[in-house]
């Protein structure tokens, strides 16, 4: 079953982050309406994987770039301008550009898959105070301990704790 | 507006000049509820805005029609004088263009340099880049003789079997332009997420609340979230900062690579750039400030926030006014009559107002911004800003027409002069750009909350001695915070 | 678990538009393929070509020298189909007996004038038409030993004669480049290419732009 | 082509009745049309003409006197290109603008479609026995009085007059009056008496010393493109070509040509000429003609010491005869007769020519209500003859008027019987260009209205009476012709071929004119005029005297010196401009004691300070589209003047200038009239040429560091694209020499000698009528100027010649005219006539820069357009240094649109090789690829190799003084490999490496004094 606590405070948000891991509950998800490093800190989560994502894009989206000229160029060689056929400087804007184009798109794939969204349901575990004023807390833990858990969120002085199934 | 609760304090505070502080940054804000209030308050349509709507929706619709017209009737009713091919519509593009360029370099080389004052007028400028671009897309197509095969510059499998020529610097524009637009729109919507969310739970109209909780992906501010959010807007802004060099540059290729008198030359690219960001931040003048007064949100993009941008703006004006006499000495080192010719025919020939307006918009106008009382002064910004936009659209209009009308042979050279189409198409993208920015605004935070709350001091449980340190906790004296203005 | 299903769409959606978009662009949307107009008089091209065994250019008898391959004249049909000899009748042809024939009747009718004099040109409808833009020389393509079968199709069995090929630029220029096997010219014809003919090489033709546009 | 043709021979020329089977030439470009489309079979299959193929007949050009071969290009039953007849006495193979233009006439949308009668006040159709019937019951009716009947005929050579007075003779009606109002009649006077022959053969490359006295042998002074031919082969001698002194109020095209100006006043020329003879004070002549003195004195001397010399006369002054007679006697005494004037070979085109004065004289006696029937067939007197003559009142005195004209023009619609004539491209006809040599007129296709050529109308006219039937005994003229042919139908039917035959046409002894003409008033004496301007009308070196006015082509092709099109102007000294505050466009009016005209002021180096000039030709009140209401006529302010061999006097009459208020902008196609030292078109000095060859560096204005050297020095042009500017690049396709398609062994190029090219601009319409260019300067062509406008023009912009005062003229070949020298407005400079077209570069900046490979580098060295794939985003023209790249602005090429060039029946010319151009697409001078491919069809089909020179460009072949030349400049067979390696050869703006395929030759100027 799963507690959902709204604080009104940071550093009492704070608190209760560590004080839960201090009990080693671990499936915990923070809500904070603003990203603050003190929670960052306090949650101390592994680094985002997205930077591979922006890594494999750009490469792809660069090769993809110089080929797509390159390959077109000698697919019916035309001369223009008494240049060579396949000019490699301009086809770098080519591939620069698609680098880019590729890289970003991919970099917000990997925000969207790493951070499961976009989110079909929105009712288990959330409360809209999250995104106006609030911090939050939810816990996904065993009904036996989930006493437990809800004792510690009100001593560090949640607003209100709600139970869900 | 009566809707809106004036604020408290919601007039130009003017606190100390240059301070350095967080708490200071943003006096009239007392929490994260305000916010929300503030901001989300401010969408709510009021008369004044359907007025400017209704007005921008015509002048596109008149713009639409004389398109039309044109295509049927043929490029021959615009005024273009051959040799001088290219006119207005290219003027145009190239201009919006560079007002496409304020927003990116705001929201993601600002962010780089972590220049505290973007956090409150990014997300306009970014609409501002989006929007622009998106006029500035329609022009080439405009301006070509044949719009409907316009696809052919897209290298699609045909079964012609034949590919646009990559080496021609239209279809690097091609890649250019789609590769910014996609880019900043992406980068825009990524970062109205969160806002939408927080919208999305605020909304009352349940058909709103839909739709927005749609738009919104299922935001839910869980730290993870942010986490990943971070990280991609990262690399979203160091992708963006070459982008934006780079775009600029491409379009200056267009006159660059060929080989004209006035053209030919290597300074295009930095010099492009220069007046691109230089007209964007003066677009943002002309944008913002009117939105922080009708909207009541000068306690939030703050005197220091426009002072900032000033200074950004009179440095690039700096740089534009250097790039303008280098042309001029290059011209007269190089020894070549053609070019000398040219430049002087630029100043003194049949062009010399256009080539002396821009001289006076865009270089000596903004040498104003050396005084601080002027750059403190919403009134003056506005009205500067509209004579840079004017001094920008010019800056292109001398780059284009007297090269083209007086170039190496003598026989063919001419005069030029726009016909009523052209103009109608301009100002009809004027309509268009406004059409979708006053669409922005009324349905989208114009200011971002979630980045807005980052610099709001967070609500404590114990009160810490030091009202301006950002960890409460206490725990991490190594964090280095990143302070607002604290490069002014 | 369901929104692990609805994630499997988004690829689904990219392969999907993907797919439109190139079958669209290789659908070649403007050819005119298979177009297959009614005639004024159904002429039938079996009979004359397959029972009579005439040669394409006994009435298309500019092919080879022109770049258009020209038509008959109405004088050429009234030469056979002689309203004062055989009437609306087919001619006798060694062993099938003459009859009457509709399409020889519309003819007579309303092409000549009865002394076997043409009246009036008959308004064929154009079935294969190239672009003004492009400029097809057939005296270049016949003399280099195409067969009219590899453009026109098996003009010789149909009843009413259609597009045999699509015409897009693509269909000439795989041509041009590939080159064109003299064996093939054999099979169109309906032979059969001995070791000789498959042993030729295919003989290539230009492909720049200015072969064929200007 | 109702009209069953009456000859078996004319039977071939069938159309094919729809354009469908002919590779139907519609606008097409971008997309297929799906539409079904209707292909249409002959009804008996012609006998030698294949479809798709072009049947080429020989026949005559009927435009002027001179009477030049033509070889007509049809395809389908459709003549689609004129071209001059190689084999030809007169013309040599080479054809002048108006010669092309002929075509427009053919096709001419204005054409009178059927016969017409004016029935209460209005003209109306009638059948063509109607017609006849009409007007033989008038010519009966006519009783006496047939004897003062008028018949005008505009003059031509050959068989034709002969059968007129014949005709004519048979109803008791006087001869008929020959009349050419462009033709010198005082030269030919002065020549019948001297040299015994209207117009002896000219051969300017016997001469060492060239001076014309306002002869302006390269335009409408006699038979030009011989003229020309001649004029352009002496001057290709270089070194030892003639020095050529041109003397006259006005520096034409001939005297731009001219090694030197002296710019004497109208009426002065006696007294120079006199002065030159060495008859005559040189003091006295110089003052009276405000002239240098010294260097009359330097002229008269050089002309006595230099021998064989020409001095030709071709002043238009109240004492033109004397002047001519002076001038003639100037070159017997010189002993030039039978050197440089050939009499034994005379040009017969203008014998029995009449007289304006004898027209007049016949206006005349119509005024005096003395005529009951006049008649006209290819004149027009309303419009030819000065309005204070009142041509158009004296007509209305005349009871009944027939008119054989084929157009509109002003006197026809003032006739009561319009029996339109067919064109010379119709009808049968000789003419007798050069004395003993029938040239032949054969029709070279179908007639395209209901027309009926004038000479079988009147056969139709007396076949109708039982009383005269038998009085010409013949079908119908062409059997006629035959009947009198030396040689009979046999030799006929050989000759048509050729186009010539030995011989001389039938001439009627008989028959002269009965009415003799009053002898003309004497002109008032020039001086003592009151006025402070001498007006100074000329020809028109491409309208003429207005005849060939409604061919778009010729409206638009830019006046050689003016370079003025869709317009008419005031020629003013730019010193007296400034003096009188003028302003080029400024309206001026010029006042004479005759009338007076009003037209913008051209400010124009080429006339003396006291000299306002103007060109006739324009001005029309009718004669269709492209004619009525564009320019004025100076005749307007003309009185009626002869000089005493009844020529019109031209420079006769003393003017005052007012400046007007309004304003309108000069419709030219000139950017500046100088180069700013750019080495456009350049020039050596005699003595330059004769230096030393390493004396020969030229340095770059905007380059000092290139060098000149001759020849093509592109990458891609000596090794014919072996290296496409990378040696190491791999696949070269199609480019690689050794490809078997083995294009890129040629390198297609041309070159251009500018001391041949005399600027007469003849290849401007010989390319637009190759190329299906479209005219663009017709009233309804322009733009549109506001928002809301009806269909009807009202909210275009309507002006005559709108789009060019844009810059949108399409002329892939143009003629740039550069002014050198002259700043301070001195006579004293020097002009070069620059042929600019595509320069098919082999670094071309235009092609790099289109996006979809529109155009490109074709291997054989062609830069190539690509219509059907052009988007239109006009890079190119951006990147082009010589701006030859022309941009659709409009749907000229669509039919649908109100700016169609081509209005039924005009598109029946289109060349049906050439793509029409849509709208929103770019084109240029293509080398005319589809005569290289052609030729290599042919060549192909017979199995062989190009030969050197076989085939040539358009342009190149109607040039009159043969300055173009076309060919491979990688096989050194061709003649244009060789020019291209001269010592003159240059290429312009070389020093932006464009490495061109035009090679320019340096023009050779003669200045005074240069040792020889």
């Amino acid at each position: 079953m799963g507690i959902v606590a709204a604080f009104r405070e940071l550093d009492a948000t704070v608190d209760a982050i560590e004080d839960l891991k201090r009990q080693k509950i671990s499936d915990v998800t923070v809500y904070t309406p603003t990203p603050r490093h003190e929670i960052e800190e306090a949650v101390s989560p592994p680094t985002s994987p997205v930077r591979r994502f922006t890594l494999i894009g750009g490469f792809c989206g660069a090769c993809f770039g110089y080929w797509i000229a390159v390959w077109t160029s000698d697919y019916w060689p035309l001369v223009v301008g008494g240049k060579a056929i396949a000019t490699w400087i301009p086809f770098t804007i080519i591939g620069f550009e698609l680098m880019v184009l590729i890289g970003a798109l991919a970099t917000v794939a990997g925000m969207f898959i790493n951070s499961r969204i976009p989110k079909i349901t929105m009712t288990v575990g959330f409360d809209p105070r999250f995104t106006h004023g609030h911090y939050g807390i939810w816990v996904q833990e065993a009904p036996e301990r989930a006493r437990i858990v809800e004792e510690t969120l009100r001593r560090h002085g949640a607003e209100d704790v709600r139970h869900e199934d | 507006m009566a809707t809106v609760a004036r604020p408290r304090g919601a007039t130009d505070l003017s606190p100390r000049p240059n301070v350095a502080s967080a708490n200071q940054q943003l006096p009239g804000v007392a929490d994260y509820e305000q916010v929300d209030r503030d901001i989300g308050g401010s969408l709510t349509p009021t008369a004044g805005w359907f007025g400017a709507l209704a007005v921008a929706i015509a002048l596109f619709l008149w713009g639409a029609g004389t398109w039309t017209y044109q295509i049927y009737w043929g490029l021959g009713n615009a005024g273009y004088n051959p040799p001088v091919m290219w006119g207005v519509y290219i003027i145009s593009f190239v201009f919006w263009v560079g007002i496409g360029h304020a927003g990116t370099l705001i929201s993601a080389i600002l962010y780089l340099f972590r220049a505290g004052f973007r956090t409150t007028i990014y997300r306009c400028a970014e609409a501002m880049t989006v929007f622009a671009v998106m006029t500035a897309g329609l022009f080439p197509i405009i301006h070509i003789g044949r719009p409907w095969k316009f696809f052919w510059l897209i290298p699609y499998p045909n079964w012609r079997l034949i590919w646009p020529n990559f080496k021609s610097p239209l279809v690097w524009d091609v890649f250019a332009i789609s590769t910014y637009l996609t880019v900043s729109a992406t980068f825009l919507y990524v970062g109205l997420v969160p806002d939408i969310a927080v919208l999305r739970d605020r909304a009352t109209n349940p058909v709103r609340k839909r739709i927005l909780a749609v738009m919104s992906l299922g935001w839910r501010n869980s730290e993870k979230e942010w986490r990943h959010f971070a990280r991609m807007y990262l690399f979203l802004a160091a992708f963006s900062t070459p982008l934006v060099l780079s775009v600029h540059s491409v379009v200056s290729f267009d006159f660059a690579m060929a080989i004209n008198p006035g053209w030919h030359t290597t300074i295009f690219p930095p010099y492009f750039v220069a007046g691109a960001i230089f007209s964007g931040i003066g677009m943002v003048f002309t944008i913002i400030i009117p939105i922080r007064k009708f909207f009541r949100l000068q306690h939030y993009v703050t005197i220091n926030h426009l002072d900032a941008a000033a200074k950004l703006c009179l440095f690039t004006s700096l740089v534009v006014g250097c790039a303008y006499l280098v042309e001029f000495w290059v011209a007269w080192y190089s020894a070549n009559q053609f070019e000398q010719k040219y430049f002087w025919n630029r100043v003194f020939g049949e062009w010399w107002w256009a080539a002396w307006i821009m001289l006076t918009c865009n270089m000596v106008f903004p040498l104003s911004l050396f005084s601080q009382r002027l750059r403190r002064n919403p009134g003056w910004l506005f009205i500067l800003s509209i004579f840079i936009n004017l001094g920008m659209w010019f800056e292109r209009f001398v780059i284009i027409v007297p090269t083209l009308s007086h170039e190496f042979e003598p026989w063919q050279w001419a005069h030029y002069a726009p016909s009523w189409v052209d103009i109608s198409i301009l100002i009809g993208s004027f309509g268009w750009f406004f059409m979708w920015f006053l669409l922005f605004i009324k349905q989208l935070p114009v200011i971002a909350i979630a980045e807005v709350k980052e610099i709001v001091p967070p609500r404590l449980r114990s009160p810490h001695p030091h009202e301006d340190a950002i960890d409460v906790t206490g725990r991490h004296q190594a964090y280095e915070p990143d302070t607002p203005g604290e490069f002014d | 678990m369901t929104s692990r299903r609805k994630w499997a769409l988004v690829p689904g959606f990219v392969a999907l538009a993907g797919a439109v978009a190139l079958l669209s662009a290789y659908s070649g949307a403007s050819s005119s393929q298979n177009f297959t107009p009614e005639q004024p008089i159904n002429f039938p091209h079996p009979t004359h070509v397959q029972q009579l065994g005439m040669n394409c250019l006994y009435c298309h008898y500019s092919a080879n020298k022109s770049p258009d391959p020209g038509l008959p004249a109405v004088g050429t049909c009234l030469g056979c189909h002689n309203p004062i000899e055989v009437g609306p009748n087919r001619p006798k042809i060694d062993s099938i007996p003459a009859r009457q024939s509709v399409e020889i009747k519309k003819l007579l009718d309303n092409y000549a004038d009865p002394s076997g004099k043409p009246k009036k040109a008959i308004p064929w409808v154009r079935i294969h038409k190239l672009p003004e833009y492009v400029h097809f020389p057939h005296m270049r393509h016949v003399n280099a030993g195409v067969a009219c079968q590899s453009c026109h199709g098996q003009v010789q069995r149909m009843q009413r004669v259609y597009q045999f090929s699509s015409l897009n630029m693509g269909w000439c220029v795989n041509c041009h480049v590939n080159g064109y096997k003299p064996a093939d010219a054999v099979r169109n014809t309906e032979g059969y290419p001995t070791a000789a003919d498959e042993a030729l090489p295919p003989k290539k033709a230009r492909y720049d732009c200015s072969a064929c546009h200007y | 082509m109702t009209e069953p043709s009456g000859s078996a021979g004319v039977k071939r020329r069938d159309f094919l009745k729809v354009l469908g089977a002919a590779g139907a030439v519609t606008t097409s470009v971008g997309c297929f049309q799906e539409d079904v489309e209707k292909l249409i079979p002959y009804l008996v299959s012609p006998d030698d003409t294949v479809p798709g193929v072009s049947t080429y007949f020989a026949t005559t050009c009927r435009e002027c006197a001179a009477g030049c071969g033509l070889i007509a290009e049809t395809r389908d039953g459709r003549a689609i290109k004129l071209e001059g007849n190689p084999a030809h006495p007169v013309n040599h193979g080479a054809l002048c603008a108006r010669g092309q233009a002929s075509l427009q006439g053919l096709y001419n949308p204005d054409r009178y479609r059927h016969p017409m009668a004016r029935r209460n006040g209005k003209l109306e159709r009638i059948t063509w026995d109607e017609g006849i019937r009409t007007l033989r019951e008038r010519i009966a009716g006519l009783g006496a009085g047939a004897a003062n009947a008028v018949f005008v005929n505009q003059h031509e050579s050959g068989s034709f007059p002969a059968f007129l007075d014949q005709w004519l003779a048979g109803y008791g009606m006087p001869a008929h009056l020959s009349y050419d109002g462009e033709a010198p009649h005082a030269v030919m006077q002065a020549n019948r008496q001297t040299y015994g022959a209207a117009w002896p053969a000219l051969d300017f490359t016997a001469a060492k010393l060239i001076v014309a006295v306002g002869a302006d042998f390269l335009e409408m002074w006699g038979a030009s493109v011989p003229q020309q031919l001649s004029f352009a082969d002496a001057r290709a001698k270089l070194a030892d070509a003639p020095r050529f002194v041109y003397i006259g109020p006005r520096r034409s095209l001939t005297g731009l040509n001219a090694d030197e100006w002296l710019a004497c006043k109208p009426g002065s020329e006696l007294a120079i000429v006199n002065a030159l003879a060495g008859k005559g004070d040189v003091a006295a002549a110089a003052t009276a003609g405000g002239v240098d003195q010294a260097a009359l004195q330097r002229l008269a001397g050089e002309l006595a010491a230099t021998k064989p010399s020409l001095v030709l006369s071709g002043v238009t002054t109240a004492n033109a005869l004397d002047v001519a007679l002076a001038v003639n006697a100037l070159n017997v005494a010189a002993g030039n007769v039978g050197v440089t004037i050939k009499p034994a070979e005379a040009l017969t085109g203008f014998d029995r020519v009449g007289s304006p004065n004898d027209l007049r004289d016949a206006v005349q006696r119509m005024a005096s209500g003395a005529v009951p029937i006049a008649m006209f067939r290819g004149v027009n007197p309303v419009y030819v003859l000065p309005k204070s003559l009142r041509v158009a009142e004296a007509l209305a005195k005349v009871p009944f008027k027939v008119s054989f004209s084929p157009f509109p023009d002003e006197t026809s619609e003032l006739c009561d019987l319009i029996l339109p004539d067919d064109h010379f491209l119709e009808s049968w006809g000789d003419a007798e260009s050069v004395r003993g040599t029938i040239s032949l007129q054969q029709p070279a296709m179908d007639r395209v209205f209901d027309t009926r050529a004038t000479a079988d109308v009147l056969i139709g006219v007396t076949k109708g009476d039982p009383a005269t039937a038998n009085r010409i005994p013949v079908a119908d003229y062409r059997s006629w012709l035959i009947g009198r042919f030396p040689g009979g139908a046999q030799a006929f039917g050989a000759a048509l071929a050729r186009g010539t035959a030995p011989g001389s046409p039938a001439q009627n002894a008989t028959a002269s004119r009965t009415v003799a003409a009053a002898p003309a008033p004497a002109p008032a004496p020039l001086e003592g005029q009151q006025g402070d301007f001498y007006f100074v009308a000329y020809p028109s070196p491409v309208l003429g005297d207005g005849r060939a006015t409604n061919k778009p082509w010729l409206q638009e092709l830019p006046d050689p010196v003016t370079k003025i099109a869709w317009q008419s102007w005031i020629e003013i000294h730019p010193t007296t401009a400034a003096r009188l505050g003028i302003e080029n466009g400024d309206h001026i009016t010029v006042t004479t004691a005759a009338g007076s005209v009003n037209a913008p002021a051209y400010i124009f180096m080429g006339v003396r300070q006291d000299v306002v000039a103007m060109a006739t030709g324009r001005g029309h009140t009718g004669y269709g589209r492209y004619a009525q209401n564009v320019g004025v006529n100076p005749l307007d302010a003309l009185p009626v003047a002869h000089d005493a061999s009844g020529g019109l006097a031209l420079a006769t009459v003393k003017a005052r200038l007012t400046k007007t208020a309004d304003h309108s902008p000069i419709i030219s196609t000139e950017g500046s009239a100088r180069q700013h030292a750019r080495g456009i078109g350049r020039a050596v000095t005699v003595a330059e040429l004769n230096g030393p060859e390493e004396e020969e560096v030229e340095h770059f204005a905007g380059d000092n560091k290139h060098d000149f050297l001759p020849g093509l020095r592109s990458p891609v042009a000596n090794d014919a694209q072996g290296v496409l500017g990378n040696p190491k690049s791999k696949d070269k396709g199609m480019y690689d020499p050794e490809h078997w398609s083995g294009m890129a062994k040629r390198r297609w190029a041309m070159a251009i000698d500018l001391a041949r090219c005399t600027g007469c601009s003849a290849c401007v319409t010989a390319c637009y009528a190759e190329n299906n260019i479209p005219t663009v300067g017709a009233p309804w062509q322009g733009r549109s100027l506001r928002p809301f406008h009806s269909g009807d023009g009202n909210g275009w912009d309507t002006r005559p010649g709108a789009n060019i005062l844009k810059g949108r003229e399409m002329q892939w070949i143009r003629i740039e005219r550069y002014y050198e020298g002259g700043e301070d407005g001195s006579s004293d400079f020097d002009t070069r006539f620059v042929p600019m077209m595509c320069q098919h570069c082999g670094n071309a900046p235009c092609e790099p820069v289109c996006p979809v490979y529109a155009t490109y580098h074709s291997p054989d060295g062609l830069n190539v357009q690509v219509y059907n794939r052009c988007v239109g985003t006009r890079y190119c023209s951006n990147g082009c240094p010589y701006k030859v790249r022309y941009f659709n602005w409009h749907g000229y090429g669509e039919p649908a649109r109100r700016q169609y060039a081509f209005p039924e029946p005009l598109n029946w010319q289109l060349n049906p090789d050439v793509t029409v151009r849509g709208k929103g697409v770019m084109e240029k001078c293509s080398f005319c690829v589809q005569r290289i491919r052609e030729a290599e069809h042919r060549a192909k089909l017979e199995g062989r190799e190009l030969v050197a020179d076989e085939f040539t460009t358009s342009c190149a072949q109607a040039c009159p003084s043969r300055a173009i030349t076309f060919g491979d400049a990688a096989d050194e067979k061709w003649s244009v490999a060789r020019l291209a390696e001269d010592r003159r050869a240059y290429h312009v703006f070389e020093e932006l490496n464009t490495f061109t395929a035009v090679v320019y030759l340096k023009k050779v100027n003669h200045p005074a004094g240069g040792e020889r």
